[in-house]
């Protein structure tokens, strides 16, 4: 689309749309978050300001029309840097760590120290952590499933990297995008789905 | 004073010269016993020595001792763990647990009228034996249940 | 026993621990269930303030029960008792309206003692 | 690049062309992900928690809060030397049965919609004379500290005991709090991309073993509203709603909400509101 034809159009469009009344509580609920909240720690307030995804993921419940949906699905695809050396299995014992710990990016957390995978909040993986969330979907026997083509370890890496670049609203954080894991990280907790030695395929 | 009570001040190990005193009748044996704590079980960093400081070196294994407590803790900072003794003469009871650094928890003495039965909240620094003894007519006696500790809420 | 303080940050620094007990005593048929309730942090010696400093320990190490003055139960307790602990017991004999009475001593010299009447 | 992006998706949101609204009749589902959910039918460990629940609400410790809280109600306390027995709590002066259950709710002496913690906190202001900085200077229990404010709710809540949630919805503050409170549940921000309703806008979900209500349905909104002020084991304190909220928000990964803010009040009203009609039973434990 021409930038500029884009940016007229937004100006007009985003005029009109102030006017609808249904925006108003919400409107409403951005200012207030926005005066009764302040930074604490590393959690400053910038963080309260919606970047595209977030923006139309909340505009729409979540429910973007397909149209828009593939369009920022595909610009979020874009960002995920896949390692170099084109390897994507890292070391399964060190992702199992990894998946949990639920640390990071709290206002308590001191910035700098590493983060959790935050995995086991939401999912389950090794049938010898029961200790699960159900927010996401299972991942045990995912291997034995899905396969461990080098297909599906690209799915698997660009998932964890950018989650929105699969699925727009995703509940899942954008762990690589957003710095928060390292790629040999990544790699690490691809290999703890993947890995056919790793507890979650036994 | 009975000889149960006897065998338990033995236990406490420094209280020889106060237990005689008892037996003398110089001190109300209540007052002796509350302002007493057996350091040595509490303090032992292993189930045999905590055992041995309350006097229980080698209890029996026993179907009489009802021990209450939660497959898995919901949070092991507050594990509810009930005993009940249906073994006759039950004097006193211990709860352990032992993968605690100092496994001894609590111990009761009943007297007077008392049931041999409590309840009491433990902490449980992770999965762990639960282990509860009863001491009756000097001679005592034991039940387990095995306790999982899991990681909770949002981990952060 | 401590006062409350009016100024409301004067509580602070581990000095409002020794607040009343809670004792509940019940009659049903012969048997009287006590349950008491008591405010005590029981640090275990071994817990990490945020800045990495050990907090001392600090627990009940023995308490007493007694109806109309006689004792029946009495308890020691490690450091592993939960924090703020709880205990329930069964008497017999106890009648509505004798006397309990709980105290505790903890292993810095701490006392606390408190009265309910069986209901 | 990010820049025009954005400006682009405002148009997107904002357009009603043909074909964007045929797409948007045809929503792919938000949770959708790589595969089916894990089943949520009441596991094992739930039901041993459950079992477990009876006897630890029995020997819940918040009844020492609760009468902590009392003797506090009581007093004559603060530069005025007045006990907090002529605080209207909403259902008339020094009437403190009933009062938790009904609020938030619009206070026209204050012009603003209060939840319980709030109001309490502006009768010690303007009955006691305290000073509101003191009062929200630390206002979370910590092991060395729990603040008076947190007994009192306690022991106010304590006294709706067994009574039905019923949050009024008429005066028009009332009203707006309710829908403010609902965009701030949905509302997706910070690194984590997360909403309140991110955890808590689905049935029987769990994060580890802890079960997360959906505070948008009534069943569990009254789950969530339920036992609270709670003893949470964690920690073995004592903490109210609005602390609830500052900690979802700390795992959010949000800047911190102000303590008694309009947003955490109109969060409190959502949450209450939905839960209403139910009966609520008393101060809990929460793990």
């Amino acid at each position: 689309m021409n930038h500029t034809k884009t940016l007229l159009l937004a100006a007009l469009l985003l005029g009109a749309s102030a006017a609808q009344a249904g925006d108003d509580y919400h409107a409403q609920a951005i200012s207030i978050i926005k005066h009764d909240f302040h930074d604490k720690g590393q959690a400053t307030m910038d963080r309260l300001e919606n970047d595209a995804v977030q923006y139309v993921c909340n505009r729409y419940g979540n429910n973007p029309p397909a149209a828009l949906a593939q369009m920022l699905q595909a610009e979020q695809a874009a960002t995920v840097k896949l390692p170099p050396d084109g390897k994507l299995l890292g070391d399964w014992k060190r992702g199992e760590k990894l998946a949990q710990s639920g640390t990071g990016f709290t206002w308590t957390d001191r910035p700098g120290l590493p983060v959790g995978g935050n995995c086991y909040n939401c999912h389950e993986i090794s049938p010898k952590e029961m200790s699960f969330g159900t927010l996401g979907p299972s991942l045990r026997n995912f291997a034995k499933l899905r396969g461990n083509t080098p297909e599906m370890e690209k799915y698997v890496y660009t998932k964890i990297y950018n989650s929105k670049s699969h699925n727009l609203c995703s509940p899942m954080p954008r762990f690589g995008y957003i710095g928060a894991l390292t790629e040999q990280q990544i790699k690490d907790l691809v290999a703890l789905i993947l890995d056919p030695s790793s507890p979650a395929n036994q | 004073m009975d000889a149960t009570r006897r065998t338990l001040l033995k236990g406490i190990g420094s209280t020889g010269v106060l237990a005689a005193a008892i037996a003398a009748g110089v001190l109300r044996p209540t007052r002796v016993y509350a302002a007493e704590y057996n350091k040595v079980a509490f303090e032992a960093k292993d189930l045999a020595g905590g055992l041995k400081g309350i006097g229980a070196a080698s209890p029996v294994d026993s179907k009489d001792i009802v021990l209450t407590a939660p497959e898995i803790a919901e949070n092991g900072a507050v594990v509810s763990v009930t005993v009940a003794s249906k073994i006759p003469g039950t004097s006193s009871i211990a709860v352990f647990v032992e993968k605690n650094p100092m496994p001894l928890s609590a111990h009761f003495q009943f007297l007077n009228g008392a049931l041999p039965e409590a309840r009491v909240n433990v902490k449980m620094g992770q999965t762990s034996l639960i282990k509860a003894v009863a001491i009756a007519n000097g001679k005592a006696y034991v039940t387990q249940k095995e306790v999982k500790v899991t990681m909770g809420g949002c981990g952060g | 026993m401590r006062r409350l303080s009016a100024h409301p940050d004067e509580n602070d620094k581990g000095k409002n621990m020794a607040d009343p007990m809670k004792i509940r005593a019940t009659v049903s048929g012969d048997v009287c269930e006590i349950k008491v309730l008591m405010s005590h942090p029981m640090e275990t010696g071994q817990r990490k303030e945020s800045d990495g400093k050990l907090v001392p320990a600090h627990f009940i190490q023995t308490f007493n029960i007694a109806v109309n003055g006689k004792t029946v139960i009495d308890g020691g307790c490690g450091p592993s008792v939960s924090r703020n602990p709880v205990f329930a017991f069964k008497v017999k004999g106890p009648k509505a309206g004798d006397k309990v009475t709980v105290s505790w001593v903890d292993n810095l010299g701490e006392k606390r003692t408190d009265e309910a009447t069986v209901a | 690049m990010r820049r025009i992006t954005a400006l682009c998706v405002a148009a997107f949101a904002a357009a009603s062309m043909p074909q964007l609204a045929a797409a948007a009749k045809t929503p792919k589902k938000a949770a959708t992900a790589a595969s089916a959910p894990a089943p949520e039918a009441k596991d094992a460990a739930t039901a041993d928690f459950e079992k477990f629940r009876a006897i630890l609400e029995e020997d819940n410790p918040a009844e020492l809060f609760e009468a902590k809280g009392e003797d506090l109600w009581k007093q004559k306390r603060g530069p005025n030397k007045v006990s907090l027995e002529q605080c209207d709590l909403g259902v008339g002066p020094g009437v403190v049965k009933g009062a938790y259950v009904q609020t938030p709710r619009y206070f026209a002496d204050a012009d603003q919609v209060m939840d319980i913690e709030r109001r309490i906190a502006w009768c010690m202001e303007k009955l006691q004379g305290f000073k509101h900085e003191d009062l929200v200077k630390k206002p979370f229990s910590n092991p060395n500290y729990t603040p008076d404010l947190v007994s009192l709710v306690t022991y106010v809540a304590a006294q709706s005991r067994g009574m039905k949630v019923a949050i009024p919805q008429k005066h028009p503050k009332e009203i707006a709090a309710y829908k403010i409170g609902a965009e701030i549940f949905k509302y997706r921000a910070g690194p984590y991309d997360f909403a309140c309703a991110t955890c808590h806008g689905e049935d029987g979900r769990r994060i580890r073993m802890q079960q997360l209500p959906n505070l948008a349905s009534k069943r569990d909104a009254m789950r969530a509203y339920a036992g609270w002020p709670g003893y949470r084991m964690t920690g073995g304190l004592m903490h109210t709603l609005q602390w609830r909220m500052n900690d979802c928000f700390r795992q959010q990964r949000f800047p911190e909400p102000g303590y008694l803010s309009d947003a955490v009040t109109d969060l409190l009203t959502y949450l209450g509101v939905n839960a209403n009609g139910n009966i609520y039973k008393g101060p809990g434990i929460k793990r």
